[in-house]
């Protein structure tokens, strides 16, 4: 039996809604981040994941170093104009689905920083799906942050993203 | 300050002076390396930077040249520190480098050669440090503008705070 | 594959002495081992290290640019952003400068107040560099720990300051605010627990037989060579060079305390280690004497050209009002002139070299990043040695590259 | 050994159940093993690991199987695809092969073995042997150098740690005179007025000093996880790895880790026999506890170097062990003749 | 053909003998084709491991366990062959790049 | 630029190790005995498992959070007075003093028929670019009418650019009901810096758990 | 059962050593040799060889065979040249193949086994009854195998050693130059 048949006897509305479900909830309540630390809100994005507020309960202490097992870049930090391509290339890394978070001020924005050196938002280079205001942000706005993601990748489930 | 050493002796200084507190001398900056070869035989042995400044526009004084260069240079024993500066012209702007007589000036003078675009003769590998290998500019010179981009609001405004007026 | 992660390895054609080629591996600057966006070119001759080259500049923020199209008191804010471990201290060194060119004194309770922070900071950063050192050689629970007390420093901070990591608490011509009374509450508290906790780091660590011969021997830096390299700092001090600025060149108060200036003969990164756990003996030490001796009185300098008027005046005073609003428009502007101010921070000499025109904005401000000139010395430090004491070696050289790349 | 090839079909379809149970079992008690670390590790730490999903964070591990299986499966360009997909599935293999041979008591006199076979032990290191394919072909066919540099470390690693271990474990063998775990587990003395089952290690402490320090080694666990050494090597030989295949090492990580706890169990520490204790039970906790050392050490040590390791292995384990087998070996001849 | 009980099945020796023979022609003709000096080590691998089969059919239809004994020294023997000979060929890969034992003929580094 | 100057001479000048130099030998002499190895071994287990049976120090942070210093630079609110007339009076000074330049007040002149604030001006727009803030407080400071204050609400994150421009009528809404109390309490007019040189700003001290803030 | 344990051991016995032969990449080749390897180990455990069976896979299939990985990960994939191959030399090796295929085929026939020694199956083949052998009688050989591989070991060890017998300073000076970092270090270094 053919994959389309497989999808016509359970019919589609299963793949959508129940595999579906099941699909985006075990991405959301597993989201890997990979390290991707700049400056100041790498620090933060540290104490994240020490016993402070511990991201450990949300299952996403495991940051590998690979990309290629992460879900979820946090570009925390300033992305300069020699840094922009790298991130870049450590996104296209990541195997799909991924997310990026763009945590600080000077991720989003630039920050205080309006000048040459700095990339006046890194969703210049590559898709934000949740914005962290703050200079630097508190750990527990990251976690806030994570918690939004999860929402959007459970509402998500196993369609590919926009 | 103490007027201590040869420094002062071969008639290497044109100017000297306290700022805030701070000793300088201002040397011919073809005398540069004699001067701080004189200083670091007397004991001051750690440079403790070494930068730039333009003066570009800059209406306090008269400035015998554009770009500053100013050595601080500190003696360890006596913890007495000196300011040195020479003055700089022209496109590029040209002065002897230092880096082995103060192994930290390495990057130093890369870190200048980036930002002003100073020119250190027999410097090693006098190339970009900080800004990416094809940049075009020197940053930190004043006529090169700090750049950036409009901050995002609802509605258009030509207000733009941070832009400097005379860069 | 990947540039990133790593790592491209090309054969110079050159013979190692294992009999094979030497290789360039490329680390970075997206690395783990780098502790920040470094990207280190790499000489190896089978596993030893022959040369090794810093790559910096993936953090270049323009702080310096910055800084120049600011105003005086608004530079306050980018100073906490270049050393982003130690931004009180930062704002001391960029607040004496500014002072000593307006040519006026903080008074005596603000003076405290600044080394109570500036300690408290230096305890942080040390805190951080243990842990993800320890991190990086693998005793993750140092990383915990370490990370559990600087959050009670920066919940310290943001109670005086209402920021955790960026406080902007010290400010040319004295303080933000004065300190509340749970904050001193809270350092009180923190000062009794602190020595118990460094005392749970050594447990962990000094003795440690795996920490030690990771670190004894690795990174050695005689003290000619790091004098001779400009090294400052734990890296000076490790070397055994007894060189501090809190000692040498007081500022804010510091030659009334009693403490000593923690120095290590081994040369090696067990010495930074050691001396770096002694820093934090002795910041409690002073932070202890400075709770004691706070003094009672005003925080800020009593000038209405450089601070604004209390806000009480505001109703009352019209000549308050002007003041207010010439102050938050066009600031205030600082005699000609250039001074260098450097302050010990928790990586070593922590400069600011700021250049007046006269004008409500600084000409040049440079800062002198401690981290910058230490990581010169990785050079010297890192020859020879395994590609794995690399990590090492970096991380006990405390490079941040914030303020590296500035 | 003859009982394992009789012709009779009520064993094999024994067998084939028992297969099968133990593959799920197995399955779970990795999951749970893996959960167990994540929490007690959050525990040494002061933190307590994951809880959000499902009570106690016991569904976190599910989430994470579910993750990976439907993300993106990923074949690094110019790599050898054969190899690159044989090598997880080695390791996963040879892990599960261990446990045809590990018995396990279910109740009093009542134990329970896929093959009671005279070599149990041996069969558990031939077995493990064959994992350093997985991690040496996993990093050289992902054509990257760090996986390559840490696939060749970590089988180094895994080579000179296996005859440490192997080593330690003969003085057991010489005291009990069999190489069947049944045997070992079951060992019993006639000491005066005890008469019963005695854990070996008070026989041969030294030697468990030896297996457990090997046994971290060879299953590449910290303070010896140089084959995935993140801050050095990215991740070793997983570098390149996602998805599934990425969960089958996991897998075989902790699964190896699991079967040294159990031989620990088993060979020291008197397997299923503990005081009043049900067997099933006994077994369970000790292999739980020898589990948490496990965790416990990671969160205490720093890792150490490579060439640290590797004179470790072998100028301190290797001689001390020998010296354990001949040391045994007198007091045996001098004890019983 | 006497003795070879298996579990009650008729697999007799001769079964054992040819695959070993058809291993050790396998391996044979390795090492004449194939021109990497690894590959080479590896065929006459191949043919050690066909002759350990043949000892230890022999060793069961005799019930005779010297065959087992002999094919672990043999066994030994390939272990210190393959050692030294690898720790030749690295020796030589040192120098330069062998594509073709042939090469190695040649009297020069 | 750089490359006529740079050949000819060595690459890297900072002193390298001299010729023929070698890694320095491990010290001797200062290697303790294995059982001090084995005592230093064992104490770190044991300070780690005194650790695990101490309780956790996490804050369960969606269900319990810490709470804010009182000086929390957080999100920011305008204020209104008691009559309903708003206390933004247009004179930008926030916007100037701004070092990130994150606000616009464009403002407007007040009519008796149409009077927002008591002044003679009001901001007819007020926006702050949230995600370009660094809530260092210097609007606040600089605020001659304290208009704007930064509240301890920090959980701003979201999913778009757009949404970070807070608009006047986001900024106006009603400050979290305690913080307000404070603000309108006689004896601590203003959130930020309290007044300069006393000691004993009698704040009542919110109760903090020992354990977690020592 | 048997017959069926052994066929399939045989399959991939022989699907393995046409691998190790067809394959052009070493690794595929070694790889291919474990395969025969661990079939060879299965037919041992059918043939009452259980100490032969563990030995094979722990030092053939995982020391040795790991041993040729090494290298072969070391020193990268290097293939074959097809042009390196003579013409006349697969060709050769089939008259060879079938010559010796024809060989072993007519000696097997009719061939009379000798009678067996009646050993007790029950024991044979044991590490008791293997370990009784290797010391008792055979001893001897035991040893001899034993200098054999020490020999072996100090060979492989002195083949691959460390050239330490350089002048001082050589490597770094050879390094040097390699990447331009030559000359000597600059006068302010001597301190």
């Amino acid at each position: 039996m053919g994959i389309e048949e497989l999808v016509e006897s359970i019919g589609s509305h299963v793949l959508t809604t129940t595999l579906g479900k099941v699909v985006g909830w075990g991405r959301g309540n597993s989201v890997w981040p990979a390290q991707f630390g700049l400056a100041c809100c790498a620090i933060e994005m540290i104490a994240t994941a020490t016993a402070g507020v511990d991201i450990a309960r949300f299952g996403s202490e495991a940051m590998r170093a690979s990309p290629r097992q992460s879900d979820l870049m946090i570009v925390s930090g300033r992305v300069s104009q020699k840094m922009a391509p790298i991130l870049r290339t450590v996104y296209d890394q990541m195997p799909e689905p991924k997310w990026v978070i763009s945590m600080g001020a000077c991720a989003s924005t630039g920050g205080v920083f309006n000048n040459y050196a700095l990339l006046q938002g890194v969703d210049k280079i590559v898709p934000v799906d949740v914005y962290i205001p703050g200079c630097p942000p508190r750990p527990e706005d990251l976690l806030n942050a994570l918690m939004i993601l999860q929402e959007r990748i459970k509402a998500q489930g196993i369609l590919p993203r926009q | 300050m103490s007027s201590r050493g040869p420094l002062f002796a071969e008639n290497l200084v044109v100017e000297r002076g306290i700022s805030a507190g701070d000793a300088w001398v201002t040397v011919e900056p073809g005398n540069i390396r004699a001067a701080l070869q004189s200083l670091k035989d007397d004991g001051y042995r750690l440079l403790v930077f070494l930068t730039c400044v333009d003066h570009l526009a800059d209406a306090s004084r008269k400035w015998p040249g554009r770009y500053e260069l100013v050595y601080q240079v500190r003696d360890m024993e006596s913890k007495d520190t000196i300011r040195v500066r020479a003055f700089v012209d022209g496109d590029p702007p040209r002065i002897d480098s230092v880096h082995d007589l103060f192994p930290p000036a390495n990057w130093d003078e890369r870190e200048t050669y980036d930002l002003f675009g100073v020119v250190f003769s027999d410097h090693p590998e006098l190339t970009r440090i900080l800004m990416p290998d094809d940049w075009v500019g020197h940053p930190l010179r004043r006529d090169y503008p700090v750049g950036g981009e409009v901050v995002e609001f609802s509605e258009e405004h030509k207000i733009w705070q941070t832009a400097p007026e005379d860069a | 594959m990947s540039e990133t992660e790593g790592v491209t390895i090309t054969k110079t054609g050159a013979p190692g002495a294992f009999g094979g080629e030497l290789l360039t591996v490329n680390f970075g600057p997206h690395h783990p081992s780098t502790h920040g966006v470094l990207r280190l070119i790499v000489d190896l001759d089978g596993e030893q290290i022959r040369r090794v080259k810093p790559v910096i500049g993936y953090l270049h923020t323009g702080i310096e640019k910055q800084m120049e199209a600011l105003r005086w008191q608004q530079g306050v804010v980018v100073t906490d952003r270049h050393d982003y471990l130690s931004p009180p201290i930062n704002n001391l060194a960029y607040a004496l400068a500014v002072e000593r060119l307006m040519g006026v004194d903080v008074p005596p309770r603000a003076q405290v107040l600044r080394v109570i922070m500036s300690e408290l900071t230096r305890l942080s950063s040390h805190l951080v560099w243990m842990g993800t050192s320890g991190l990086e050689l693998g005793a993750m629970s140092m990383l915990m720990y370490c990370f559990r007390e600087r959050d009670t420093i920066l919940d310290m901070n943001e109670e005086i300051s209402g920021f955790r990591m960026h406080t902007s608490y010290i400010r040319p011509g004295g303080v933000y605010a004065d300190a509340t009374p749970r904050f001193l509450e809270m350092l009180e508290g923190f000062i009794y627990a602190m020595p118990g906790h460094i005392d749970e780091y050594e447990n962990l660590l000094t003795m440690n037989p795996i920490w030690r011969s990771r670190t004894i021997g690795i990174g050695r830096l005689s003290p000619d060579d790091a004098k001779v390299l400009g090294a400052t700092g734990p890296m000076l001090r490790g070397s055994g060079v007894d060189w501090d600025l809190r000692k040498a060149v007081p500022y804010s108060g510091y030659e009334s305390y009693d403490f000593e200036v923690a120095t290590s003969d081994d040369c090696d990164c067990y010495g930074r280690y050691l001396v770096r756990i002694k820093e934090m003996r002795e910041a409690v030490k002073i932070l202890r004497q400075a709770l004691d001796k706070l003094p009672d009185g005003p925080v800020n300098v009593d000038d209405r050209k450089m601070l604004p008027p209390p806000r009480e005046e505001l109703e009352t005073s019209m000549e308050a009002v002007i003041h207010h609003f010439k102050l938050f428009t066009e600031g205030y502007s600082v005699p000609p002139g250039d001074v260098y101010v450097a302050v010990e921070s928790g990586r070593g000499e922590n400069g600011c070299y700021v250049v007046s025109d006269g004008t409500h904005k600084p000409r040049r401000v440079k800062f002198r990043a401690a981290s910058f000139v230490n990581l010169q010395a990785l050079e010297r430090m890192a020859l020879n040695h395994m590609v794995a004491d690399m990590i090492a070696i970096i991380g006990t050289a405390d490079a941040v590259l914030g303020d590296v790349d500035r | 050994m003859n009982d394992l090839y009789n012709n009779q079909v009520g064993h094999w379809v024994i067998v084939v159940i028992a297969i099968t149970a133990l593959l799920l079992v197995v399955l779970t008690a990795t999951a749970y093993t893996v959960w167990l670390e994540r929490v007690a590790l959050g525990r040494i730490q002061r933190r307590p690991g994951p809880n959000r999903v499902g009570p106690f964070g016991l569904m976190q591990l599910a989430a994470d199987g579910v993750k990976l299986a439907f993300k993106e499966s990923f074949i690094p360009a110019d790599a050898d695809k054969l190899l690159y997909l044989l090598a997880p599935t080695i390791a996963v293999g040879s892990a599960f092969l261990a446990w045809a041979v590990i018995p396990i008591g279910l109740w009093y006199n009542v134990q329970y073995w896929i093959a009671d076979i005279n070599i149990g032990v041996l069969l558990i290191f031939a077995v493990s042997s064959l994992n350093v394919y997985a991690i040496v072909v996993g990093g050289y066919s992902s054509n990257n150098k760090y996986s390559m540099l840490g696939g060749i470390r970590s089988a180094a690693q895994l080579i000179s740690y296996e005859m440490a271990l192997g080593l330690s474990l003969v003085p057991t063998f010489m005291i009990v005179g069999s190489l069947r775990l049944r045997d070992i587990a079951e060992y019993t003395v006639h000491w005066g007025w005890y008469n019963g089952a005695i854990p070996l290690i008070i026989l041969t402490p030294l030697g468990f000093v030896i297996y457990l320090i090997a046994a971290v080694a060879e299953t590449n666990r910290a303070p010896f996880d140089l084959p995935e050494a993140e801050q050095e090597l990215i991740g070793g030989f997983l570098t390149e790895y996602s998805g599934l295949k990425f969960v089958m090492y996991y897998l075989a990580e902790y699964i190896n880790m699991i079967t040294v706890s159990a031989l620990a169990a088993l060979l020291f520490f008197g397997g299923w026999n503990l005081w009043i204790i049900p067997p099933v039970f006994a077994f369970l906790i000790k292999v739980i506890l020898l589990l948490f050392l496990y965790i416990w050490l990671r969160g205490t040590f720093p890792r150490l170097r490579y060439d640290m390791l590797m004179r470790l292995g072998w100028k301190v384990l290797l001689p001390l062990a020998i010296a354990n087998v001949v040391v045994t070996g007198v007091i045996l001849v001098a004890t019983q003749g | 053909m006497s003795t070879m009980t298996l579990g009650g099945s008729d697999l007799d020796a001769s079964w054992f003998l040819i695959l070993g023979a058809i291993l050790f022609i396998i391996g044979a003709t390795g090492v004449l084709v194939r021109r990497n000096p690894l590959v080479i080590l590896i065929c006459i691998e191949l043919m050690l491991n066909a002759v350990n089969l043949t000892l230890i059919v022999f060793s069961r239809q005799l019930q005779n366990l010297e065959g087992q004994l002999f094919a672990l020294m043999s066994m030994t023997v390939a272990a210190a062959e393959a050692v030294v000979g690898l720790a030749i060929l690295v020796d030589i890969f040192h120098v330069r790049e062998v594509e073709d034992i042939d090469e190695l003929s040649e009297m020069k580094g | 630029m750089a490359d006529e100057e740079s050949t000819g001479k060595p690459e890297h000048p900072t002193p390298l190790r001299r010729p023929g130099e070698r890694v320095p030998a491990k010290p001797e002499g200062k290697r303790p005995g294995v059982a001090a190895d084995v005592a230093a071994l064992a104490g770190g287990l044991k300070t780690t498992l005194s650790e695990f049976f101490r309780p956790v120090v996490t804050t369960e942070y969606p269900e319990e959070k810490t709470t804010r210093s009182e000086r929390y630079r957080g999100r920011h609110y305008l204020r209104r007075y008691d009559n309903g007339l708003e206390r933004c009076i247009g004179c930008e000074l926030c916007a100037a003093a701004c070092p990130v330049g994150c606000i616009l007040v464009i403002a407007a002149e007040n009519t008796d028929e149409h009077r927002i604030s008591p002044g003679e001006r009001y901001a007819k727009t007020y926006e702050i670019n949230m995600l370009r803030c660094i809530f260092c407080g210097y609007c606040e400071d600089a605020c001659p009418v304290q208009a704007i204050v930064l509240g301890p609400e920090y959980e701003l994150s979201d999913t778009s650019r757009e949404k970070f421009i807070y608009t006047k009528e986001k900024l106006l809404e009603p400050l979290p009901p305690d913080v307000e109390a404070r603000l309108r309490a006689p004896s601590s007019p203003h959130p930020g810096p309290p007044p300069k040189g006393g000691r004993g700003q009698a704040d009542p001290l919110p109760d903090v758990e020992r354990e977690k803030t020592i | 059962m048997a017959i069926a344990i052994f066929l399939i051991a045989a399959v991939m016995a022989v699907a393995g050593a046409i691998g190790v032969v067809a394959f052009q990449q070493p690794i595929r080749s070694v790889l291919s040799l474990v395969v025969v390897m661990l079939a060879l180990s299965i037919l041992f455990l059918l043939l009452s060889a259980q100490f032969v069976f563990v030995v094979q896979i722990i030092v053939y299939a995982g020391a040795v065979m790991v041993l040729f990985l090494f290298v072969i990960a070391l020193f990268g994939p290097a293939r074959e040249l097809a042009k390196t191959q003579l013409r006349f030399q697969s060709w050769l090796a089939g008259v060879f193949v079938f010559v010796l295929l024809v060989l072993i085929w007519t000696m097997l026939q009719g061939i009379q086994y000798r009678q067996p020694e009646r050993a007790d199956l029950g024991v044979f083949g044991t590490v008791q009854s293997i370990a009784v052998g290797l010391f008792t009688t055979y001893l001897y050989p035991f040893e001899l195998t034993s200098i054999l591989l020490l020999v072996a070991a100090i060979g492989a060890i002195y083949l691959s050693r460390k050239k330490i017998d350089e002048p001082e300073g050589g490597p770094v000076d050879g390094l040097r130059s390699a990447t331009g970092t030559g000359g000597e270090p600059p006068p302010s270094f001597k301190t």
